[in-house]
């Protein structure tokens, strides 16, 4: 299964994968009315790793876990684990309880703006290509091979 | 401080009906040009830091953003421009010697533009280069004036050591410290993926690019930053910098805060000190010690590698370059007035040297007619933009040419002309881990490499065009070349007809 | 309109050659008709002959053939060869006159040797000492113009149809064991006795059908060997090439044709180590000695006869044996017409040259 | 291979699927005194006050059972396991005659039974007496209900105020009893237990704390009042109870196999006899924490042991239950609240931070030896999963990038950690444990 890789050492922190994030998931698919008009959380985002020397970054979104907390925790059935191994959040069944925030360890779900049901990658399938990848000016995002062994 | 006369160079417009305020702009400025208001929320701009480098623009994800020049208007005068007030603020300022960056921006003549190609027509075909073989290779290096074969047709010439280029295009002198060690990674791989070099510059060479040492061009400078005897068998040849182009006649200074652990320790000298590089050896003060040098380090390399010798484009480069010829390099280069550079001072840059087109016409005609041409190879650089500018450089008589400035616009530059403040926003001239790292190896040394063949293919085209199908039949071939607009003096330096004719 | 030497002219024609490798003479008859027949292939504005083995009474004084415009620069030009050379004889050529060929200038031929106290003085060789008198004479002396210098051959040449300038200068009447002819198609010369084919040095005769592209690359090339191109045309920078690299440069002859249509990059790559170095270095060296741009010639000399193509085969060339006699012609017909049943006719790849050597050597 | 799984929640579904996963040719055959196929069992209350509807409530669709040929024998309850013959007896609802079951792996999932006190006065055949653990209950209690009904709940659990939020809105009025000083007591310390009250009192909802019922009025079968301890009498024509849950334990027992305050399983969740396997609420296992022998009443649990046990009955023993924790998440009229680990700050030892305290917001990280060993937040939910996942894998907080108790480290997540281990559990996540 092919995953999303965020390259450390290239990450720029620029936020431009939240952008994109956002737009894809929006309604609009535009990328100003997604910003102006429409209230969306991204499912990934830039976390910084400062230093004395430097700040750096990089990105986090869901790693699509082979045995994924999230998709136990969940009560309703809503988390699941597709046939293509990706991690989705079924909108209509999710009651948000947040089990799934708890329980994740990369911190990788977030409550939507919308408080009804929670915010997570899904590889913006429905989309149709990983914008994050797709745009991220530095490759700095990756799909790749789950066994992908490279420095993070 | 009192009050800076100066008005800002650039304004920096935002579309609000576009902006979303993501702050990729506040993000990406080294210059701190863009500034969030919480209170307000919105992102306002100081356009008094815009240095113009594009990365806000370029990155802004709606293309909200726009940079144009500062419209204030200076009362019109042919003489005294906006230019030449603001320079006069700015010393009576601060005092100091004007620093630029890049190539000259002024009106010089490009002779480029003003010599056109021939093409084949009915009494010749041209060569289409996707059906035919079209080559391009080419060998830098001394040439005997003859070969001796034995009589049992074994060569028994001893060739001087040649440096094999698949393409008539190298990287020029960049130093690390000058640019940033990514931008040399992306040099380093793309040259070895073309199979041609880039050169180290005087920085000395980074440990981690030892590998790359068949595709490497070492060069020793007034400074001696980073030589010694494993540096100079690094590379396949070694390229002796008396001057450049940009500022002939002139030093070299790093300044200190590019100084960092690994710079320091690439170049040998201590960790935040200015890297100064003496305007000219002090062990070259005459042709005969220049050869001395020559011979000193093909001894270091036990005459394997061939010697460069690059020079600023002179009044009286013609017969300097006979001289170089004659002192034992094997290969000249010669880097003309419109050069790029990391920082010269601005009155040296746009005002010394001649232009790159004119040098070699008579740099090439002059060893001609001294019947010693072939023995040493010629490359030229300083504002090679173009294809077409290296096809009409080989006409002239080239064997090769650099690139420095197209190299870097394909890294990302956006001529600024701001790469002395170390601080450059697309990751090149700069020491800054943060903006380094927008410049990523891995994608950049693919653009050169793109940049490399689709020149490639045009010089193939252009060439096949002519019914010509080796780049070694272009070479001082100039009947291909006609002038335009060229008054008869420049013709007959640069030895082509007009148009027409 | 400007003359060959004022201008570069460029030109397409028609090429043929025949040589007996046992050295067997012949006249020109069979020459004549071969070209003739490629009639086709020229405008009227030049023709000429190459023959090898002609003067075999003077096989050891250097045939000096000279156009003069008119008998003020004879004399000019006579004071300096009396000076220069002992020499044997000297007449005009004999020639018919014919309707068809119009404007002929003085023709003349010199068997001539050095004069033993010049060649002390200038420490050079007979050749050599040919040579720079060529150059002086044709650079130097306006109006006189040497078209053939070597030994026991001659050139015959003029502006016309090959036919008729074969005609004018009576070849029937000469025997030679080789043949070279050319008829011409230049695109915009009036018209210059000395402009045409065969361009000649020495030996060394060149027929030229082509326009080679590396013309400039390869004129500063010969000329940084002392060379002058007077003409600017592509026979004569081709002769100079042979010259240097054969003569002076005393490189095999498979070399020399290695170095003008060197194999490709691509095919070096494939070969051993030993002739793909050596192949490097022949490139590199000697790089501007490429011939670029579609072209077949014929270079004779008194070794015999090297036909050849450009890299690509741009033009037309096409080789035939019968017995002891070769051919090589632009077209096949003009083969076939003098020589029935061909043992063996193939049309050479590009830069893939027919040598034929002469047995024994003539001279 | 025959497959048998007793019970339908959480465990026994995640165990089905498991196996299924692992072995594509045997048969499975889940069976379950339930009327419904497996249901998010959390959900019962969303569907008491309609914020869920009905067909929502199932954890799976239909076509999952086919797909995957799971047979599922419903209203069927297990009354005996014969381990020697590896059978079970049971009986289904509608038949009223015993059926018998062969396996070769059996797994026993059926949960817990609600604790019903005895208290004078009051029989819990009562019609308007429930208890509020299955889809069931659920279903029955909202038929019952009224716009007019006065609702008494015994026990400020989860269970009892998750009752109390489905009913607000639609009752005259709620009390909630609870013998202990504060709600949820086994969740929450008293400084977020009080902010929770107070939003709950806000929407309608009473609480007698403190107190217990001491004996119930009734008449005509159907309680009528509660009187407590305090002396109190609150008019009552619903009774919840729930003041907890206990394993249900019988079946093993009568079976023979080991159990103590759960049926007592090995680490791979195998329990005394070696083909019989035991999962979920019903199974004692290790708090990770205090190292003690503890029942765990989640649903998170209970799912990673199904899946667990289901695992190992079909490939074998492989794969370790490692120690559990509570943890919860639950919410109350959009109130969220995260909790994990130890919350009792009265324990000897734990350093208490907190981060944040307003009126409707807590953060509250409880620390231990270098340890984060709990925490509690109310209306956030920033890095909960990163605090869980630290203590679930005992973390030296001092080996971490960034001091998590500094409140000037608001940009903390998963950037706490340095980057090798960062590394190593990005890796970790493509690796089934």
């Amino acid at each position: 299964m092919k995953k999303i890789y965020a390259l450390e050492e290239r990450c720029l922190g620029c936020r431009l994968c939240e952008v994109y994030c956002k737009t894809a998931h929006s309604k609009s698919k535009n990328i100003i009315k997604a910003h102006k008009e429409e209230d969306i959380e991204s499912a990934i985002f830039i976390e910084e790793i400062i230093s004395e020397k430097q700040i750096s970054y990089f990105a986090l979104q869901c790693r699509h876990c082979a045995d994924p907390q999230c998709v136990k925790a969940c009560i309703s059935g809503a988390m699941y684990k597709d046939d293509d191994g990706i991690v989705k959040n079924d909108k209509k069944k999710c009651v948000s309880c947040l089990s799934c925030i708890l329980v994740c360890p990369f911190g990788a779900i977030k409550l939507g703006k919308d408080g009804k049901t929670v915010s997570k990658c899904d590889l913006c399938v429905d989309y149709g290509k990983s914008l994050c990848v797709e745009k991220c000016p530095n490759n700095a995002i990756e799909l790749l091979e789950e066994h992908y062994k490279k420095e993070i | 401080m009192s009050l800076d006369f100066n008005v800002p160079s650039f304004e920096v417009i935002r579309n609000e009906k576009k902006c979303i305020q993501c702050k990729v702009c506040i993000h990406q400025c080294s210059n701190m040009v863009h500034v969030y208001d919480e209170e307000d929320a919105v992102v306002y701009s100081n356009n008094n830091k815009c240095v113009n480098c594009h990365r806000c623009v370029t990155l802004c994800p709606t293309e909200a953003l726009l940079i144009r020049e500062y419209p204030l208007e200076f009362r019109k005068n042919t003489n005294w421009t906006r230019q030449a007030i603001k320079e006069i603020y700015k010393q009576a300022q601060s005092g100091g010697v004007l620093l630029s960056s890049m190539g000259t921006p002024k009106t010089f003549p490009i002779y480029w533009d003003k010599l056109l190609l021939n093409a084949s027509q009915v009494t010749n075909p041209s060569i289409d280069p996707l059906r035919e073989p079209m080559e391009t290779k080419i060998f830098i290096g001394r040439k005997p004036n003859k070969l001796d074969f034995d009589n049992e047709g074994k060569l028994v010439t001893v060739m001087p050591p040649q440096v094999e280029l698949n393409v008539p295009i190298m990287f020029s002198a960049m130093s690390y410290g000058s640019i940033s060690k990514n931008a040399h990674e992306a040099l380093a791989r793309a040259a070895t993926e073309l199979g041609t070099c880039y050169n180290t510059g005087e920085g000395g060479l980074n440990k981690a690019f030892y590998k790359y040492g068949k595709n490497t061009i070492v060069q020793v400078a007034s400074g001696r930053f980073g030589v010694h005897k494993e540096y100079l068998n690094a590379g396949v040849a070694i390229e002796i910098k008396i001057g450049q182009g940009a500022k002939p006649g002139i030093g070299g200074h790093l300044p200190g805060k590019k100084v960092g652990e690994d710079v320091s320790a690439t170049r040998m000298i201590p960790i935040g000190s200015d890297a100064i590089s003496p305007a000219p050896h002090h062990d070259i003060y005459s042709i005969e010690d220049l050869r001395q040098l020559i011979f000193s380090l093909k001894e270091t390399t036990r005459y394997s590698k061939p010697i460069f010798v690059k020079i600023a484009a002179v009044h009286n480069a013609a017969a300097i370059a006979s001289g170089i010829a004659r002192a034992g390099a094997d290969a000249i280069v010669i880097d003309g007035l419109r050069g790029g550079t990391g920082a010269a001072p601005t009155r040296i840059r746009d005002n010394v040297g001649i232009p790159i087109e004119l040098a070699l016409a008579s740099i090439d005609q002059r060893l001609n007619e001294e019947g010693i041409r072939n023995s040493v190879s010629l490359i030229v650089a300083g504002s090679i933009r173009n294809s077409s500018d290296i096809v009409k450089a080989i006409a002239l008589g080239a064997d090769a040419v650099y690139i420095g400035s197209a190299a870097l616009i394909a890294l990302g530059c956006h001529m600024c002309h701001s790469c002395s403040t170390g601080k450059c926003n697309w990751g090149i001239a700069t020491q800054e881990p943060f903006l380094v790292k927008r410049l990523n190896p891995e994608i950049m040394y693919k653009r050169l490499v793109n940049l490399i063949t689709a020149w490639n293919h045009e010089i193939q085209e252009m060439l096949g065009g002519m019914g010509i199908n080796a780049v070694d039949s272009l070479r001082g071939n100039r009947l291909m070349l006609r002038g335009i607009g060229l008054n008869a003096k420049e013709l007959q330096i640069l030895g082509v007809k007009h148009a027409g004719e | 309109m400007l003359n060959e030497g004022e201008v570069r002219i460029p030109s397409g024609c028609a090429i043929s050659g025949i040589i007996d490798r046992t050295g067997c003479r012949f006249n020109g008859n069979d020459i004549i008709k071969s070209i003739t027949l490629m009639h086709e292939r020229s405008n009227g504005l030049g023709g000429g002959f190459a023959a090898y083995g002609i003067y075999p009474e003077y096989k050891n004084f250097y045939a000096l053939h000279i156009f003069y415009d008119d008998f003020n620069i004879k004399t000019e030009t006579d004071k300096l060869l009396f000076q220069y050379f002992d020499i044997a004889k000297d007449e005009a050529i004999p020639t018919q006159r014919l309707s068809t060929i119009t404007n002929q200038p003085i023709i003349w031929r010199y068997f001539v040797v050095p004069k033993t106290s010049q060649l002390q003085d200038k420490r050079i060789s007979d050749n050599d000492f040919i040579f720079n008198c060529v150059m002086k004479i044709n650079k130097d002396y306006n109006g006189a113009y040497v078209f053939s210098s070597g030994k026991n051959m001659g050139a015959f040449k003029g502006v016309g149809y090959p036919e008729d300038i074969g005609k004018f200068y009576m070849l029937e009447t000469y025997e030679a064991y080789m043949w070279t002819a050319h008829g011409r198609f230049p695109t915009n010369t009036p018209g210059w006795w000395g402009g045409a084919h065969p361009f000649t040095l020495l030996d060394w005769s060149v027929v030229h059908n082509g326009e080679i592209s590396s013309y400039d690359t390869n004129r500063r090339f010969v000329e940084m060997s002392g060379y002058i191109c007077n003409l600017q045309t592509d026979t004569e920078v081709i002769t100079y090439l042979f010259d240097l690299l054969i003569r002076k440069h005393k490189l095999p002859i498979n070399k020399a044709i290695q170095i003008l249509v060197a194999p490709f990059w691509s095919e070096i790559e494939k070969l051993g180590n030993t002739i793909k170095n050596d192949l490097k270095c022949l490139r590199s060296v000697y790089s501007s000695a490429l011939i670029n741009g579609p072209f077949s010639i014929i270079v004779g000399c008194n070794n015999g006869m090297i036909a050849l193509n450009d890299r690509i085969k741009l033009r037309p060339l096409i080789a035939a044996t019968k017995g002891s006699k070769v051919y090589v012609s632009s077209e096949e017909s003009a083969i076939r017409i003098i020589c029935n049943n061909p043992e063996k006719i193939w049309a050479p790849k590009g830069g893939e040259p027919v040598i034929v050597l002469l047995e024994k050597e003539q001279i | 291979m025959r497959y048998l799984i007793v019970g339908n929640s959480a465990a026994g579904i995640n165990a089905a699927s498991e196996i299924r996963t692992k072995d594509s040719v045997s048969s499975i055959t889940m069976i379950s005194k339930d009327t419904f196929n497996t249901y998010g069992r959390p959900l019962i209350s969303y569907y008491l006050n309609n914020k869920i509807k009905p067909e929502d409530i199932y954890y799976h669709n239909k076509d999952f059972y086919i797909k995957h040929d799971i047979k599922v024998l419903l209203n069927s309850e297990v009354k005996e396991i014969d381990i020697k013959r590896k059978k079970i007896l049971f009986c289904t609802k509608t038949k009223h005659n015993n059926d018998i079951l062969v396996y070769d792996k059996l797994l026993i999932a059926i949960g817990s039974n609600p604790i019903l006190p005895s208290i004078a006065g009051l029989d819990y055949n009562y019609t308007n007496v429930f208890t509020f653990l299955s889809y069931e209950d659920s279903i029955k209690l909202k038929s019952s209900i009224t716009r007019t009904s006065k609702v008494v709940i015994l026990g400020a659990g989860l269970i009892g105020l998750k009752v109390a939020e489905g009913l607000a809105e639609q009752v005259k009025n709620v009390t909630v009893i609870d013998l202990s000083d504060r709600i949820m007591s086994s969740n929450l310390d008293q400084a977020s237990a009080n902010i929770i009250q107070k939003h709950m009192e806000n929407h309608n909802i009473k609480f007698q704390l403190k107190s217990s019922i001491t004996n119930v009025n009734n008449t005509h079968n159907l309680v009528t009042e509660v009187i407590l301890s305090t002396g109190d009498i609150i008019a009552c024509d619903i009774l919840i109870i729930a003041i907890g849950v206990l394993p249900n334990l019988n079946l093993a027992y009568k079976a023979g196999l080991k159990v103590n305050k759960g049926i007592i399983v090995n680490e791979y969740l195998q329990t005394s006899n070696e083909d019989i396997y035991a999962a979920g609420d019903c199974v004692e296992s290790v708090d990770l924490l205090s190292n003690k022998k503890s029942v765990f009443a989640l649903w998170t649990s209970a799912a990673n042991q199904g899946k667990i046990a289901g695992e190992n009955m079909s490939q074998g023993n492989h794969s370790k239950f490692l120690s559990e924790f509570a943890m919860n998440a639950i919410s109350f009229f959009g109130m969220h609240i995260l909790s994990a680990g130890v919350v009792n700050t009265n324990l000897q030892n734990i350093q208490s931070v907190t981060m944040k305290c307003q009126s409707n917001q807590l953060c509250r990280l409880n620390i231990l030896n270098n340890n984060l060993v709990g925490f509690i937040m109310i209306n956030e939910n920033k890095r909960a999963g990163i605090y869980t996942a630290l203590i679930r894998n005992k973390t030296q907080l001092s080996s971490l990038a960034y001091d998590i108790t500094n409140h000037q480290n608001s940009n903390v997540g998963f950037n706490v950690y340095s980057t090798t281990e960062r590394k190593r559990l990005l890796d970790l996540a493509n690796i089934k444990i």
